[in-house]
């Protein structure tokens, strides 16, 4: 059994979406330079924060992420120009959608990160884990065995006394 | 289409370095390397002290023969690091390359955490998501691409000068931009270098002349770089040429112009000796400038009064210029193109304004110069023919030289300026020598890390000039004693005494730090490149890159990294050079296979992805309604992947599958 | 041949609105043809059946069930839990089956409210007394029961397992045809395939060439607010069409017929959230670059999820409004 | 725009003081600003406390601060630059100490307080230069105090350490607030030294040359009188010439608020403005008549 939400020891799970050229070298950089913050964040490396696929968001919450960050580059400073407004694009009705869907939309987070920025990525990091321990688990993963529980026992129910193939079935090519 | 396909049965090696105490100190690599045994596909899992050492990568190539290893994974430092080396490994046992992937337990792991248990968790969930990734992997190739070898390189100081020479004799093409009248930056106006007291003109003036007369090299001077389109091996620029109203390649440099401007007197703020002379409108910067071509400032020039061509000048200029005429009043302003294959950014620094620190007096009393302007005070061609003398003329009898201006201090650069203690004791040497005063030196801590520094502090100490260690607390004209009046006192907490003191002198100089240039930001962007928190460029790696940026093609030297001084300098536009030369003579860069490609059966030709290539990579075929991506053009950012609204795009590298598979794999317990 | 060697074939349906089997009857003459080459053995639209013959027959003696509608009571899921299990091959036909479809849009609210709503709190509705159905009564020693509604609606392989998917709101004659004779022939794809083209409706849209490549989004205008002009793409008049995002097959008949596609026949094989991918397209070329104006631009789409998820929230990687709580009131504390 | 401020007046401006009090608050209210006395508001915290123990003092701080926060939470306005240092040192302190903020929580909830942390604390010349603006200020002028010398005497604790409105080592805010008067500014480069202080009455002979220094400084740059924004800075200054004369000789130079010098310019009645509280009476007077 895992600890209790809230409870110091309930250790939120972030999915986080670097882009190669700023917010993954920063996280980097942050490691050089020794920094430190909270061990709850899991970070994927895109070339650009452009990259970032809905999909992406939606997938690492359905899994089990209890936040999703995604770090690019400064507008203005992207590597490939404007992929970081693309995103910024999307990720406005991202929120929304989530709103909608009944995920608090500060659950997910669009930062941008400077390769310089190491202090950065650990402010945003331990600022986004005391916002997400606040906001509690999501348990999606959870949520969705809860939501099965209704068919249980039906499926018991038919799945009893089946009726033995004993008659051969037709063949499907006439 | 991808090329090659995954193989029937997965046989995945996972290693996972210790990298000494660095990773080992907090993740336990033993039992990350337990659980990745039992995970589905890995056939082999290991720890191993440093796998980026030979054996390391010995030991991948042999496993791959040996148990049949097609997959392998290594968790350990940054892939920004070392992602190459295990590709190669990787290669090197039979693989290619791109059944590869890195897991970043170091940087993102071991050294940001603090607790081992969830650190170890941590280097689990990352070792996980990269075995599923990597079982999505395919077969890739590395794509050649010719290179254009010609060189940029922009700003002319001695790091621009250094590198555009070394390329030139090396036989390449480059064009130097400088934005000012003349090459030669802030070295030309030092009097003498330290700590071997030559003098900069001597060592400059031929560098500069070679540039200007050497057949690999055209200088463009009063240009600047407004555009850089394109990617390594081919870079277009756009330089915008200012006009100085004086052909080029007619004027001869004779002068006679200057000589016969309708000003007898040299009458307006001179840049080159930091506004401590005169010059007239027409002008030619300094005696050894270069290019040796003069030019009028619009600004001041009778014959441009209120910005627009009038007549109300007699044009003596033209006159005196005659058969050559070089002068044109039309000139305009034009913009050039180039295609070069390598950039070189150096574009310096600028001096720390001292008028930020209000306590100093700069601005206020006119006897407070900044080291600058000291140079030009004490050099011979300068302002006053390197006479010693104050602004109303009299000579000091007492100069204290305050350090750190602007350096090291919370309030305004935290940085060390790195030059500033030795120019001091420079300027101390050389003020000494120049007028009779009694020289101070204020330091807060006296830095002499270079060859000679540290016995050229030695000889000043034994020069007589003194030394007060203690960060001066203001320069006042508040005089408490008749010895004080009419002078300038600072007040100084001397911390080897463990007293305040007032020193009562006639001229303060200001040893100013060095700061980034105005406009680093805007250069930045131009060349695609990332600034540090203080705001000088930032190289790819401090130890193993310095002088490369992370733009690929596009290098550092100089100043514009960091404080620096000349011999650094040097040393760095020299490796800068070597870099770029190294890049070009391959005469075709390998591009990593991360592009995109479209699914031609399974495109509808909805034209989603166009607008969203900042490349213009894709393009519409009308005859097949279908996109199609130009490899070549495609730099592999995927944000036509993310936007494709039916999946038919793919990115090498950075499938959906792959992306999908590490998003279950870090959230899978 | 005697009628008991010929493949016996079940259609059955479920949350559904009938259109399903409608089509059916639109195939027209031709399902003559059908019905000569099938034994029909459950079809309750049509012919009366019992569900004691079917819960007689055999396990995986029919060879083919064409299952329509979402499910959403416990009748639905013991037919589709039955029909699967006397079943050779089940087919999810239509939207509903397939994704939950249009009733899958009631994954936004709590049972509850939806109870409320439809029996007391509707301005159309007469019942002072806030009568419900009531799932058992008992009279005189015997009990009736109705089925129990479910919290969630959901797509049919949410429930069981499904052999092939025909897409559509309802699936055109053309799609229909195609997969009895791809079914009747044994030419069948992959097992869970989609039985429609995998490449998205714009490919066979009459629109397609109207469509500028560089389209950027200033404002997006819902079909009421503004005289389509007949011929121009719908997203290049700013209206939001999910042909991109969708698959072909259905002959662009919305588009056709001067209004936007709104995603029926659902994703193509690659993509698994179709509503996820025209948004990060559509949003994406929006041309605003301050969080402001991008803001303003998005409010054109005021309902995301009706907009993105009209056929497949069900389906969608959330399922649902995911703070309802399991038994369709408030999200109670999920204990991790 | 209306300007709304809860006045901390401190032991000062109801004190030794007063007469910063009495042209401060008719100068605010002919600039539109409207200031509301803090109820039940107590001692700042400053000096001794201070010195004896820094966390009473910062409980007694947050008191007042506290109940700013109660009073409808408008900035808290505090004329004299030894409150304004404690109340802003003691806002820093909660800021940035957990433990500092823990213990001023604890005590205030014995009194059924809570501070949030969030009220500004301003000084007047902020809220004069920032808020109410040069502009409107010289408008105000009916009676210009031209030819008029002042040197501009800041104190230590305005700018130092926390430089909220204006450089630490030259500040410039009241120079040209009194050139807004016009007024000539003397340049004055001990505007930021230290009055003397306490040490007038523990150790005169170090502190009566402190405020020797400063007033012939003054006297030497040709400057008719020094303007302060400090109570103790105006008091050390006043209070001393008899000593400062025995020892060193009579500088006879008076020191006002800067207050004072804009309700004479702003033609405010003479009488209202506390000038005849002085040791060393002020007694030039703008060309212009009164209005």
């Amino acid at each position: 059994m895992s600890p209790p939400p809230q409870s110091p020891e309930w250790r939120p799970r972030i999915v986080a979406f670097f882009c190669t050229w700023c917010t993954y070298t920063a996280a980097d950089l942050a490691g050089v330079s020794r920094l430190k913050y909270a061990a709850n964040i899991r970070v994927i490396r895109l070339m650009c924060s452009g990259r970032v696929d809905p999909q992406f968001i939606f997938a690492a919450l359905a899994n089990g992420a209890d936040g999703v960050l995604i770090g690019g580059c400064h507008p203005g400073d992207c590597h490939y120009v404007e992929g970081n407004y693309k995103m910024l694009r999307r990720f406005e009705m991202v929120k929304r959608l989530l709103h909608e869907m009944g995920v608090e939309p500060k659950r997910v987070r669009l930062e941008w990160i400077s390769a310089a920025e190491g202090e950065k990525v650990k402010h945003v990091v331990n600022e986004m884990v005391e916002q997400v321990r606040q906001l509690g688990p999501l348990t999606l993963p959870q949520r969705f065995e809860a939501w099965d529980h209704e068919l249980a026992g039906l499926e018991a129910a038919v799945a009893d006394e089946p009726v033995p193939a004993n008659e051969p079935c037709p063949a499907l090519s006439l | 289409m991808p090329t090659g396909s995954a193989p029937d049965s997965l046989r995945i090696g996972f290693y996972i370095c210790h990298c000494g105490h660095n990773i080992a100190a907090m993740v336990d690599c033993p039992e990350v390397a337990k659980y990745a045994e039992r995970l589905p596909g890995v056939a082999l899992s290991r720890d191993y002290k440093y796998m980026c050492s030979d054996p390391g990568q010995e030991l991948i190539q042999k496993d791959i023969q040996e148990f049949k290893l097609n997959r392998i994974v290594v968790a350990s430092c940054s892939p920004l690091l070392h992602e190459r080396t295990f590709r190669a490994a990787t290669e090197a046992g039979g693989l290619n390359p791109f059944f590869f992937h890195m897991v970043n337990i170091r940087e993102h792991d071991a050294w940001v955490h603090t607790d081992r248990k969830e650190a170890t968790e941590k280097a689990k969930a990352l070792a996980r998501a990269a075995i599923a990734r990597v079982a999505h992997h395919r077969a890739l190739e590395v794509k050649r691409v010719p290179i254009n070898p010609e060189v940029l390189v922009v700003g002319g100081g001695i790091a621009g000068i250094h590198a555009t020479l070394t390329l030139a004799h090396a036989g390449k093409k480059v064009f130097l931009v400088e934005r000012e009248p003349s090459i030669g930056g802030h070295m030309a106006k030092f009097d003498k270098t330290f700590p071997t007291l030559d003098c900069a003109a001597c060592i400059l003036t031929p560098k500069m002349s070679e540039v200007g007369t050497h057949p690999n090299v055209t200088l463009w001077s009063y240009s600047e770089v407004i555009k850089v389109d394109g990617y390594v091996g081919n870079y277009t620029v756009t330089v915008k040429r200012k006009a100085r109203y004086v052909n080029e390649d007619l004027c001869t440099g004779c002068q006679e112009c200057i000589a016969n401007c309708v000003y007898k007197e040299p009458k307006f703020s001179d840049e080159f000796n930091e506004g401590l002379g005169r010059r007239k409108p027409v002008y030619i910067p300094f005696p050894q400038a270069t290019p040796q071509v003069t030019l009028i400032d619009p600004n001041v020039c009778l014959n441009f009064k209120r910005g627009a061509l009038t007549d109300k000048c007699k044009k003596t200029c033209v006159e005196a210029c005659g058969e050559k005429k070089a002068i044109d009043f039309t000139q305009r302003e034009e913009t050039r193109e180039i295609k070069v294959g390598a950039i070189i950014v150096t574009t310096g620094f600028q001096t720390f304004d001292a008028r930020r620190v209000p306590q100093y007096g700069y601005g206020l009393f006119p006897n407070v110069y900044t080291a600058l302007e000291v140079e030009r005070l004490i050099n011979a061609s300068g302002p006053t023919g390197g006479e010693v003398i104050l602004r109303d003329g009299r000579p000091p009898k007492a100069i204290g030289i305050i350090h750190c201006v602007g350096s090291r201090d919370v309030r305004t650069n935290r940085w060390c300026s790195r030059v500033c203690c030795m120019y001091s004791l420079k300027l101390a040497h050389l003020l000494k020598e120049h007028s009779e005063a009694e020289v101070y030196n204020f330091y807060i801590d006296m830095r002499a890390p270079g060859k000679s520094y540290e016995e050229f502090y030695s000889k000043l100490l034994s020069e007589g000039v003194q030394f007060i260690r203690g960060r001066v607390g203001e320069v006042t004209d508040w005089a408490m004693t008749p010895e004080e009046e009419g002078r300038l006192v600072l007040r100084v907490e001397d911390t080897l005494a463990g007293f305040v003191r007032r020193i009562p002198v006639d001229m303060v100089v200001l040893a100013t730090g060095l700061e980034p240039q105005a406009d680093a930001q805007e250069i930045r962007r131009l060349f695609n490149m990332s600034c540090g928190s203080e705001g000088f460029f930032l190289e790819r790696h401090p130890k193993l890159a310095p002088v490369n940026t992370f733009t690929d093609g596009i290098f550092l030297a100089g100043a514009c990294q960091g404080p620096r001084d000349i011999p650094d300098t040097v040393a760095q536009a020299g490796a800068a050079a070597a870099e770029a030369l190294a890049l070009i003579d391959k005469g075709h860069i390998e591009q990593e296979p991360n592009t995109a490609c479209i699914l031609d059966a399974e495109c509808s030709g909805c034209k989603s992805c166009i607008p969203v290539c900042p490349y213009t990579a894709i393009t519409f075929d009308e005859a097949r309604q279908k996109a199609t991506i130009n490899e070549t053009l495609c730099k592999g950012c995927g944000t036509c992947v993310a936007s494709c609204p039916s999946g038919s795009i793919v990115q090498h590298l950075f499938e959906d599958e792959e992306i999908l598979s590490e998003i279950d794999g870090v959230l899978a317990r | 041949m005697s009628a008991t060697s010929k493949p016996k074939v079940a259609f059955y349906w479920c949350a559904s609105c009938g259109g399903c089997e409608e089509t059916v009857v639109d195939l027209a003459e031709d399902i003559l043809g059908v019905v000569e080459k099938v034994e029909l053995v459950l079809w309750p639209v049509a012919l009366d059946f019992k569900y004691d013959a079917i819960e007689a027959m055999p396990d995986q003696s029919i060879t083919a069930t064409l299952l329509n509608g979402a499910i959403r009571s416990s009748e639905q899921e013991e037919m589709a839990r039955l029909l699967r299990r006397k079943s050779q091959f089940l087919l999810a036909y239509g939207s509903c089956a397939m994704s939950g479809g249009i009733p899958g849009l009631a994954n936004q609210f709590p049972l509850e409210q939806i109870l409320t709503f439809n029996y007391e709190a509707a301005p159309t509705l007469v019942n002072e007394a806030r009568t419900r159905p009531q799932t058992s009564f008992s009279e005189a020693g015997r009990e009736t029961t109705l089925p129990r509604l479910h919290n969630l609606v959901r797509a049919l392989d949410q429930v069981v397992e499904v052999d092939y998917y025909i897409p559509g709101c309802p699936p055109t004659p053309n799609i229909t045809r195609a997969a009895l004779g791809a079914l009747l022939e044994g030419n069948l794809p992959p097992k869970g395939s989609v039985l429609a083209p995998d490449i998205a409706l714009c490919d066979e849209c009459p629109r397609k060439r109207s469509k500028p490549a560089a389209l950027s989004f200033t404002a997006f205008k819902r079909p009421h607010q503004l005289l389509i002009d007949p011929s121009l793409c719908l997203l290049a008049q700013g209206v939001l069409c999910m042909g991109p995002a969708t698959r072909s097959g259905c002959g662009a008949q919305c588009p056709a017929g001067n209004m936007p596609c709104t995603g029926c026949f659902g994703p193509t094989s690659r993509v698994r959230d179709q509503g996820l991918k025209i948004l990060s397209s559509v949003c994406a070329n929006v041309e605003a670059k301050e969080e402001k104006a991008i803001a303003n631009t998005l409010d054109g789409i005021p309902d995301p999820v009706g907009a993105f998820y009209r056929y497949g929230l069900a389906k969608s990687l959330l399922r649902r409004k995911v703070n309802l709580g399991a038994n369709g009131g408030p999200q109670p504390r999920i204990q991790p | 725009m209306t300007m709304k401020f809860s006045y901390f007046p401190g032991c000062s401006l109801k004190g030794l003081g007063r007469a910063y009090e009495e042209s401060l608050l008719p100068v605010l209210k002919h600039l539109g600003v409207d200031l509301e006395e803090l109820p039940d508001w107590n001692c700042c915290g400053a000096t001794a406390y201070m010195a004896e123990d820094e966390v009473k003092a910062c409980v007694l701080a947050a008191r007042n601060l506290a109940l700013c926060e109660g009073n409808g939470n408008h900035p808290l306005l505090a004329p004299c630059a030894a409150c304004y240092l404690v109340l802003n040192k003691t806002k820093h302190y909660f800021h940035d100490y957990p433990a500092m903020r823990n213990t001023i929580q604890r005590a205030l909830g014995v009194a059924g307080l809570r501070y949030e942390g969030d009220t500004p604390v301003r000084h007047p010349l902020d809220v004069l230069i920032n808020d109410v603006g040069l502009e409107a200020i010289k408008q105000k002028v009916r009676r210009p105090l031209h030819g008029l010398k002042i040197a501009p005497y800041y104190g230590c604790q305005l700018v130092r350490p926390y430089a909220t409105f204006d450089d630490q080592y030259n500040p410039t805010t009241m120079d040209r607030l009194l050139e807004a008067l016009g007024a000539n500014i003397v340049r004055y480069p001990l505007k930021t030294k230290c009055c003397g202080g306490s040490l007038t009455g523990t150790v005169p002979e170090a502190g009566i040359r402190m405020v020797y220094i400063l007033l012939n400084e003054a006297r030497k740059r040709g400057a008719h009188c020094l303007a302060t924004v400090c109570p103790l800075c105006q008091f050390n200054l006043d209070a001393y010439h008899d000593q400062v004369a025995a020892r060193y000789g009579p500088v006879p130079i008076p020191t006002v608020y800067f207050t004072q010098l804009m309700g004479l310019a702003f033609g405010l009645p003479e009488n209202d403005l506390g000038l005849g509280r002085s040791a060393m009476t002020f007694k030039w007077r703008p060309a212009a008549a009164p209005v």
